[in-house]
């Protein structure tokens, strides 16, 4: 693994200026992300999936904005990029797979039209009919009949909508594609049919692809690697054989321990509590609340994720270089700081 | 107080609501301290004061060298010698009022049948569809003539002309609240509510209606606008309470009596600001109540 | 074909019966006054020189005869139906022998030409701002210098129109003082005469516009926010649009579909909507003569102007329904 | 046997001519309260199936009976009682709270209409066991507006308004679809626990097979309005037999690196299948046969076990006549206490 | 200003205008020749709100018509001019015209020489035809109801002579129908067309390929549209050929619907007309002041207007209480301040009246002779304890908001008015209301069948009655026309005196001569009685302000100059046309 990373995000943050306070809806987010490879990217509702998102296309409205960090397309820093450069790059390098693809096409235009709105302000050089053809060429990729490009969208099925939707996004061959719950309205048919292609796609592409969702079982059948967030910070990031069996973070491994199995029929464990609002959260680790192996450091600062096994990072008090420590370790360690 | 404080803050970010409840306040304690210095029965209606007289805060009348009572006339004087100042007072609370009661009926039939209508479904609903679309073709003009010509030999009132205007104001309102409850008829709290036993009175009042209040607020809002300018209309066709200092008839008299030609800029200048400035108000209320009821804006809490 | 020709005709049957109700409804309401438009027509006309000449009264009556006003209401109802089948309606009352058609025929030119144009155009203005100002990226001074030009559509029509007069027209002279043409000019189908009436129709026009591209610009704008929040404009946006194209194609395409609606009706308004401005502009349209002939009680005017109006609403709103799954490919009355 | 609900050959048209239900028969015993999943994809005629159990809406063709009776025939007290008894959950959580009132209102306008309290103390009371027993601390959920709750809050509480209630009968249609997983096994237990300790019986509608798994004992899944198996959950997904259940049940994409989905291919339909004749999912079939096309295979028992399924594959095992749909699930469950013979 | 020039290009060549359609004539344009601005007259009257709705009807006995020679302005003329303020009569399409002594028969000399714009002759027949007509159409047609009460029948002498026979003598016939004056006389039909029409008052007489209009005067319509009418000179018109008068200088007469005061006004500062309807004293003032070029009846000074013959006062429902007792008709009188009204709602410049009579000279020696009894009753007296003592003797006291009331009732006193009257109406209004009558002014859309049918109680109106005999004013009052309230009446006083009505009846047999004592008895015991009773209460005398512009004309009917009335609209238009002289000559 010593290719060069084509997606690099350091340090990210990004807030919302709102009435009720400051969201801190990303906090110091890290992520690098090798060509051609797939990452999930999992949370429970609000945790800033969605934001990490648009911020990495800067598509963050007010009373939202990056407040720090780094976001690097190969050498490229694009949070310093002029508008202009941003939406070239929007679609053609960076693209996206919205959520719920529903309500993501424009209902008064042909799916044709809409792949072509695409090249055509891209500038391709291209001939109309030459646009044609490729906008049939990206239908066909997606295992769409070229007929639907004819159509308009409430002439499509929930599936043909998201595949639709690929079509567009992957029709200028991006480098980096995030799909922010692609399949989270459809039904598990579809769903399958769906990622599928969607994988294919990227394969031949050799594109990135980063999923958000909060189906593990999603992420289990498709990333290569996940990442998992809570409240605005990532709590753990590595392969996902790894996290799937070895989960270091508690919320990781309360997470896991929630998922229905087939071999635990009638078995359900949640995770007690609620999440923090991202205005107001506790002092310390942002789960310390909920997290059964608190400690008394937990409550002192946000611990950083660090890597404490090879490409498994953590962020948690618990570990120290991949070894789980005990809580007089660390009253000691505070005391000594 | 906190809650003082946070629609404060709220009104901080709304900012259209925020100056249109300026203007709001500001109309109010203008009319309300006028009034302390005009006497209503008399200065707004004419001969109270001498006519054609310019803006002026200290005035004597020519013909008395030595001025013992001198009278100011801020806003100067009509043609036929009306103060300007106290129509002003008077006369946008009329206006307001013909606004009000014209806007407030219309809108509480237009919901009633609106929500009735879409609720009930059916036959009823075809009936009162296809009522709204007819009465929608009669000319407003031809009703109020009839009325008036119906109505012996006073002028209307400002009430009565509010209630006229009421008469065709609710067709609108019948219309868009209408297609609003439909829409809102198949949200699952609607579905909840009759899970809870509810009638479909209680459906429609304590469920439905509650949502669309701040809808509401913004139609009874373009409703009193609309019966403003119906008022105005009327007037300015010279059926309505000539006497009454409304803005409307005070906008008739400055057109009927040519007060541009004559050069009395100020008597023109003067109803016509103030109702710029009423509307204005509502308009940007109209607008931050709009915000105020849009979901999406709502919902980034 | 979005739509079957069974629904077609069904849509067309509830129109004549909009039609024939409204037609019916309007018969009877002027009926409900005490009043004697004859006589009204023709004091009127005597009052002019001053002088009332013996025998009126018998005038009042051989006229009432002859229009068939003194017959039985439903007699006259009935009369009155089978005329307007017929397309007969008849003459007027206070301009015998002129037809009421005749009349309408003057009158509509003006009105078609100057209102509908100005109704489209405030439409087309007013959606225009409305939706800059709810665009985020437009420029400062679309949002806060344009709602402040919006202040006119808080001043009457009428009002503006009479101002504009004064200044433009009275005191600058850059165009001329109301009217249709120019004084001395005769109607043809020449090139200086149309530019000759677009003169005079600057002013009327801005006024109209002025006052009614307010209105517009309000919806527009809460449209234009609604489908802002819109995935498909957050999904068009990530797609890298260009500004111009999300704007007009996405955005203003999406929120002008229920303006649309309204337009139509406001397009079967604008007959007895701008009466004021016609009146004080001096302009010939079907306004004036309609507030005339109510304010003369002229029936067989009021019934004819009413009537054109109720068939033009019917029909606009029929076309409409027609068009509207043209422009939104969502609705469709394949099967009902 | 006395039945508690059932649907005698119900269909359900819609105004555009979409058969969203087309003859189905089922009913729910009295006697053991279980809950039932209703399953499959999307459009297939889950949510029409709750809407018209709750009496929502009427049925094209045939009856829903509850207690033996028609519900759109209900008046008066009878009509009362049955909004009280058969109650409902949905999917959005959100959407069933009215915005403009604190998340209480839910509970006390239930509590007014049916009497349920004689107090404002007792409905208090009340309302605090309910949240209680789905796992809300009361000063945490009550007084608040919908929107300053979480998801799985506002879902829970929906949950304990069911308990408080009390019904025979709970519709309960996708509960958990838009909660997030962490959420989604607490709502899941509070569900089952209505089931257990409160003896309610649940129509649980779901496209999720694997939330179904847990949480019913008998599964129904719909094919564009058909039932193509039903019976006992346990058996239909862990060896499904229709193959339609085995693609959904492929498809899912476990949490559980060593199972990978997509086994089987998906077949899309070319567009010439024949409406109405045959078997609905025959386009889409790996193993379609001619008969298939043909006429609408009949309720095989295959292998005499404790569940149905529509298919050819199983033709020549008994069958569940028509006349006994209706007994579908008693039938199941008796044969699983002793299977028989075909007749 | 911009864009009005008066000629536009020639069109190309097209079809003739249909009569009376909108549609823009192809023809029109090249039909019309060039007239330069400076040869055409353009004045504003006529039509309303900007449009004429009678295009196409130049049949002045067509009932949508304007009535008479106001359908083409100059085109039609009358059989004598006669000019009140010359006190002159100018025959015209007559030469002469004699009574038998007893009044039962009048012989009528005709011109030789006219002739319609035909070329046919103007004969007798065509007089003796027009009063049939009007016998036979009776009621339809204006004025037709007098002539079938008064004219037995006609008898055509010659061509150049007819004489018509009355049932009674009818001293007044000559001055009141063959005149053209003010707004009275009656308007002949060329008989050759006329014959051949079913229903007179359905005929359009207007198409431009028969020549229709026929007439005699030096205009005919050329072109006519909702937005203007346009009148071309005859230079084959007969009275040139013959000599008797030379053709007027105006090339062109275009007249334009009247608006508004405001947009008259602007035009006339703008000098786009050159006269127009009369405006209000306050608007008056304003024009002459904004264009020096603007002169009025008296010149550039007030009153700006000269005095019609419609003085106007507050008339009563004298049937009806309150105002059957002339008490309250007096109070009114006493309460309203008629010097206020003056100064504030017309800015000073306006023309009270004791009587209600216009002060013409040949109606001054009965004015005069009516001092000393207006000295006993003071018309025009503001005097609130006048008021009182008359209020009280009827029967009022004032209630605590300063109100009379009698039996609980305050005095209803609205005042029906109308657009003409928006300046005084609300100041009379408030002066009421002041004095203590709950007063309004109002201006319902059917306040003449108000007035008609007596439901208006108090309403501000005209006479139309006495221009050279007070008879024809004072019979107003008779109980002839009286009918109970809600039946429509001619006049509407409701006023019912035998004694009044037995003065009247004897003075209607007489020929009117100040100097005949007899008769001036009979009108000082007739003007006692109405002053007694205050029958109607004289407010002002209605002043005709008429803007007239000498950029283009000049030599308008001014006091100075006063050859008649400057009403352009009246009968006697012909005068004006014939007397204006081009300025740039
Ligand atoms: N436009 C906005 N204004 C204010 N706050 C916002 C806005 N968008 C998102 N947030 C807040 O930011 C936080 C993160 O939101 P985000 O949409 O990124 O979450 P998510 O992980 O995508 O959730 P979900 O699974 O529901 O899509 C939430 O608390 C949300 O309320
Ligand atoms: N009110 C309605 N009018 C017309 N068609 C409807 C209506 N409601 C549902 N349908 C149609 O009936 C079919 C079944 O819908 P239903 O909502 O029952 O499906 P579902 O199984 O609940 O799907 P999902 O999983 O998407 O909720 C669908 O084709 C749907 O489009
Ligand atoms: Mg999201
Ligand atoms: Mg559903």
């Amino acid at each position: 693994m010593s290719e060069k990373p084509i997606l690099r995000i350091k340090d990210l943050d990004v807030r919302y200026y709102t009435d009720a306070g400051i969201v801190r809806a990303n906090n110091q987010i890290n992520l690098e992300l090798k060509p051609g490879e797939r990452v999930g990217l999992v949370g429970e509702s609000g945790s800033g999936k969605s934001t990490l998102a648009l911020a990495i296309l800067r598509m963050i409205k007010p009373p939202g904005t990056i407040a720090g960090g780094e976001i690097w397309l190969d050498d490229i820093e694009l949070t310093r990029l002029s508008e202009e450069r941003m939406r070239q790059i929007r679609g053609k390098d960076i693209s996206m797979v919205p959520q719920g693809a529903m309500n993501s096409l424009n209902p008064v235009m042909r799916i044709k039209d809409q792949i072509i709105d695409t090249m055509i302000d891209h500038d391709l050089g291209l001939s109309r009919a030459e646009m044609e053809e490729l906008a049939i060429e990206a239908l066909r990729a997606t295992e769409l009949d070229p007929k639907v490009g004819n159509m308009y969208p409430h002439e499509l099925s929930g599936g043909m909508k998201q595949r639709a939707c690929i079509a567009i996004s992957v029709a200028m061959n991006p480098k980096v594609i995030i799909a922010d719950e692609p399949t989270s309205a459809l039904d598990v048919i579809t769903q399958r049919q769906v990622m599928e292609t969607l994988g294919r796609l990227q394969e031949r592409l050799g594109s990135a692809i980063i999923l958000i969702g909060h189906d593990m079982g999603l992420m289990a059948q498709f990333v290569d690697r996940i990442a998992v967030m809570y409240a605005g910070w990532m709590m753990e990031l590595g392969k996902i054989e790894d996290v799937f069996t070895n989960p270091l973070n508690p919320y990781t491994q309360l997470l896991i321990s929630s998922l229905p199995l087939l071999d635990r029929r009638g078995e359900f464990s949640g995770i007690p509590g609620i999440t923090p609002p991202l205005t107001d959260l506790p002092p310390g680790c942002v789960f310390n609340d909920r997290c059964p192996q608190a400690m008394a450091v937990c409550r002192t600062a946000m611990p950083p994720l660090r890597e404490h096994e090879p490409e498994h990072l953590a962020a948690c008090y618990l570990y120290e270089n991949g070894i789980k420590v005990t809580e007089e370790r660390h009253d000691e360690a505070v005391r000594a700081q | 107080m906190n809650q003082l404080l946070s629609i404060l803050q709220y009104l901080r970010r709304n900012k259209s609501l925020a100056l249109g409840l300026g203007i709001l306040v500001f109309l109010t304690l203008f009319t309300v301290v006028g009034l302390q210095f005009i006497d209503r029965k008399v200065d707004p209606y004419p001969l109270a004061a001498p006519a054609s007289i310019p803006p002026t805060l200290s005035y004597c009348p020519r013909t008395e060298p030595d001025c013992p009572n001198p009278k100011a006339y801020p806003f100067g004087t009509d043609a036929q010698g009306r103060d300007l100042f106290a129509v002003a007072v008077t006369g946008t609370w009329m206006t307001l009022q013909i606004g009000f009661l014209a806007g407030g009926i219309g809108l509480v039939v237009g919901t009633f049948l609106g929500f009735t209508s879409a609720f009930y479904g059916g036959l009823y609903d075809a009936v009162i569809r296809l009522s709204v679309d007819v009465l929608l073709t009669v000319p407003g003009l031809l009703v109020l003539v009839v009325i008036a010509s119906s109505l012996g030999d006073k002028n209307i009132t400002v009430t009565g002309m509010g209630l006229i205007i009421s008469l065709l104001a609710w067709r609108g309102p019948a219309r868009v609240i209408r297609s609003q409850v439909l829409s809102m008829r198949e949200r699952s709290y609607v579905m909840m509510a009759r899970l809870n036993g509810m009638s479909n009175m209680a459906i429609i009042f304590k469920e439905m209606m509650p949502n669309l209040l701040p809808y509401l607020g913004a139609s009874l809002v373009s409703a009193v606008t609309s019966a403003i300018f119906a008022s105005m209309g009327l007037a300015a066709l010279g059926l309505g309470p000539l006497r009454e200092p409304t803005l409307g008839v005070t906008i008739y008299w400055v057109i009927n009596q040519s007060a541009f030609l004559r050069g009395l800029w100020w008597w023109g200048a003067v109803p016509i600001t103030i109702v710029a400035l009423v509307f204005v108000m509502l308009f940007l209320i109209s607008i931050g109540l709009d915000e105020l009821a849009n979901p999406r804006v709502r919902r980034a809490r | 074909m979005r739509y079957s020709w069974s629904f077609v005709l069904r849509r067309f049957g509830q129109l004549l019966l909009v039609v024939w109700a409204a037609a019916t409804l309007n018969f009877f309401i002027p009926k409900l006054t005490p009043r004697n438009p004859l006589r009204e027509k023709l004091l009127a006309e005597a009052t002019r020189s001053g002088y009332i000449a013996p025998g009126f009264e018998e005038m009042v009556q051989a006229y009432e005869t002859k229009f068939g006003l003194d017959r039985p209401l439903w007699q006259q109802y009935l009369t009155y139906l089978g005329d307007v089948v017929r397309g007969d309606l008849g003459y007027s009352i206070a301009n015998y022998p002129k037809t009421v058609w005749e009349l309408i025929l003057e009158g509509l030119p003006w009105t078609i030409g100057l209102l509908l144009t100005t109704t489209l155009l405030a439409f087309l203005i007013g959606s225009l701002l409305g939706a800059l100002m709810a665009w985020p990226k437009a420029s400062h001074w679309f949002r806060y210098i344009l709602p402040s030009l919006l202040i006119f559509g808080a001043i009457p029509a009428y009002v503006i129109a009479l101002t504009l007069i004064y200044f433009v027209a009275f005191r600058w002279k850059l165009v001329p003082l109301g009217g249709g043409y120019s004084i001395g000019s005769t109607p043809s189908l020449t090139m200086s005469f149309i530019l000759d009436v677009l003169h005079h129709s600057i002013l009327p026009a801005l006024a109209l516009v002025l006052a009614g591209a307010g209105g517009w610009a309000i919806g527009m704008r809460g449209m234009m926010v609604t489908v802002q929040g819109e995935d498909y404009m957050t999904f068009a946006e990530a797609k890298g649009l260009k500004e111009w194209r999300l704007f007009l194609k996405y955005g203003v395409r999406n929120a002008l579909l229920p303006q649309v609606t309204s337009l139509a009706l406001a397009l079967s308004f604008i007959v007895s909507g701008s009466v004021l401005v016609e009146l004080v502009m001096g302009y010939p349209g079907l306004g004036t003569l309609l507030a005339r002939s109510i304010n003369q009680l002229d029936y067989f005017m009021i019934y004819g102007i009413v009537f054109v109006i109720v068939v033009a609403i019917a029909v606009t709103m029929f076309i409409m329904d027609m068009i509207y799954p043209l422009l939104d490919p969502r609705i469709s009355y394949e099967r009902h | 046997m006395t039945k508690l609900l059932e649907l005698n050959n119900v269909t359900k048209v819609f105004k555009g001519g979409t058969v969203a239900l087309d003859d189905i028969s089922f009913s729910v015993d009295a006697a053991s309260p279980s809950v039932i999943a209703v399953a499959g994809e999307s459009g297939s005629g889950k949510s029409t199936l709750g809407l018209i159990t709750l009496g929502f809406l009427e049925p094209t063709k045939g009856t829903v009976l509850y207690k033996g009776q028609d519900i759109h025939k209900l008046r008066g007290e009878a009509q009362f009682a049955f909004r009280k008894e058969v109650q409902a959950i949905f999917q959005d959580p959100f959407a069933v709270y009215n915005p403009f009132y604190k998340v209480d209102h839910l509970f006390y306008e239930a509590i007014k209409n049916f009497k349920l309290a004689n107090s404002k103390d007792e409905a208090q009371r009340l309302i605090v066991e309910a949240l209680e027993s789905v796992g809300l601390r009361p000063d945490e959920t009550l007084g608040r507006f919908p929107h300053q709750l979480s998801g799985g809050q506002r879902q829970r509480l929906v949950v304990a308004r069911a308990l408080l209630l009390q019904p025979q009968l709970l519709v309960a249609d996708e509960p958990v679809s838009m909660v997030d997983a962490s959420l989604r096994a607490t709502i899941l237990k509070s569900l089952r626990k209505l089931n257990d300790e409160y003896k309610i019986t649940i129509l649980y509608i779901t496209h999720d097979l694997t939330t179904a798994y847990h949480v019913s004992d008998y599964i129904m899944i719909l094919y564009k309005g058909s039932v193509m198996e039903a019976g006992d959950v346990e058996s239909v997904i862990r060896d499904p037999k229709h193959p339609y259940t085995q693609l959904l049940i492929d498809s899912i994409p476990w949490p559980d690196l060593q199972r990978t989905w997509g086994q089987k291919e998906i077949i899309i339909p070319d567009g010439t299948e024949v409406i109405g004749k045959g078997c609905k999912f025959a386009s889409r079939c790996p193993h379609v046969m001619s008969i298939c096309r043909e006429a609408r295979p009949p309720l095989y028992f295959p292998n005499g076990e404790s569940r149905v399924a529509a298919c050819y594959l199983y033709e020549g095992q008994p069958t569940l006549s028509r006349d006994d749909v209706g007994d579908l699930f008693a039938t199941v469950a008796h044969k699983q206490a002793a299977p028989v013979a075909a007749d | 200003g911009g864009g009005q020039t008066a000629a536009p290009a020639a069109a190309p060549s097209g079809g003739e205008a249909a009569g009376g359609a909108a549609a823009p004539a192809e023809g029109a344009a090249q039909r019309l020749k060039d007239v330069p601005r400076e040869r055409t007259l353009i004045v504003m009257w006529a039509g309303t709100d900007g449009q004429f709705t009678d295009v196409g009807l130049a049949n002045g006995y067509a009932t949508g018509s304007k009535n008479g020679h106001r359908a083409v302005l100059g085109a039609f003329e009358p059989l004598f001019y006669y000019s009140a303020f010359a006190d002159e009569v100018i025959p015209w399409l007559a030469t002469d015209a004699q009574y038998n002594d007893d009044y039962t028969e009048l012989t009528v000399k005709i011109r030789e020489g006219v002739e319609w714009s035909d070329g046919t002759p103007f004969t007798a027949n065509d007089v003796a035809f027009t009063l049939q007509m009007l016998k036979d159409n009776e009621p339809f047609l204006r004025d037709s109801t007098a002539i079938k009460a008064w004219v037995e029948s006609t008898e055509v002498v010659d061509d150049l002579t007819v004489v018509i026979k009355f049932y009674e003598p009818r001293p007044r016939f000559l001055f009141d129908k063959l005149y053209g004056k003010f707004d009275t006389g009656i308007w002949w039909v060329p008989a050759h067309i006329f014959k051949d029409v079913d229903e007179i008052q359905g005929f359009g007489f207007y198409d431009l390929e028969k020549g229709w209009p026929v007439v005699t005067g030096p205009y005919n319509v050329v072109d006519w549209t909702p937005q203007q009418q346009t009148m071309d000179r005859r230079d084959d018109w007969w009275a040139a050929k013959i000599g008797f008068a030379e053709l007027p200088e105006i090339e062109r007469i275009i007249v334009i619907p009247w608006t508004s005061e405001e947009r008259a006004s602007q035009l006339m500062i703008l000098n786009e007309i050159d006269s127009s309807l009369d405006l209000r004293a306050t608007t008056i003032s304003q024009v002459v002041a904004q264009n020096p070029a603007v002169i009025t009846h008296t010149g550039r000074e007030l009153p700006y207007g000269y005095i019609d013959w419609w003085p106007t006062s507050f008339w009563f429902n004298c049937d009806e209480p309150p105002f059957n007792d002339p008490n309250v008709r007096w109070a009114v009188s006493y309460t309203i301040d008629r010097q206020q009204m003056l100064d504030v709602a017309l800015e000073g410049s306006g023309i009270l009246t004791e009587l209600p009579f216009p002060y013409y000279p040949p109606l001054m020696p009965y004015i005069e002779a009516t001092k000393p009894l207006l000295e006993q009753y003071p018309t025009n007296e503001h005097n609130l304890d006048k008021a009182a003592e008359r209020m009280r003797a009827a029967g009022y006291e004032k209630d605590s908001e300063g109100f009379w009331v009698k039996d609980g009732q305050r005095v209803e006193a609205s005042i029906v008015g109308g657009a003409i009257f928006n300046d005084i109406g609300p100041v009379l209004a408030e002066q009421l209301r002041r004095g203590g009558f709950e007063a309004e002014y109002i201006t319902p859309a059917d306040a003449g069948t108000r007035r008609s049918d007596g439901t208006a109680k108090i309403s501000l109106f005209g006479h139309g009655g006495s221009i050279a005999d007070p008879f024809d004013t004072l019979d107003m009052y008779t109980s002839k026309y009286y009918r109970p309230t809600g039946e429509p009446a001619q006049f509407f006083s409701r006023y019912r005196n035998p004694e009044y009505d037995a003065i009247l009846e004897e003075m209607a047999s007489m020929r009117p001569d100040p100097d005949d004592p007899q008769y001036m008895d009979l009108y000082l015991a007739a003007i006692e009685i109405y002053l007694r009773d205050l029958i109607d209460c004289p407010i002002q005398q209605w002043l005709h302000r008429i803007p007239m512009n000498t950029t283009y004309w000049t030599n308008w009917p001014t006091q100075d100059n006063n050859y008649v009335n400057g009403a352009f609209w009246h009968q006697t238009v012909g005068l004006i046309l014939h007397n204006l002289k081009a300025t740039q000559a």
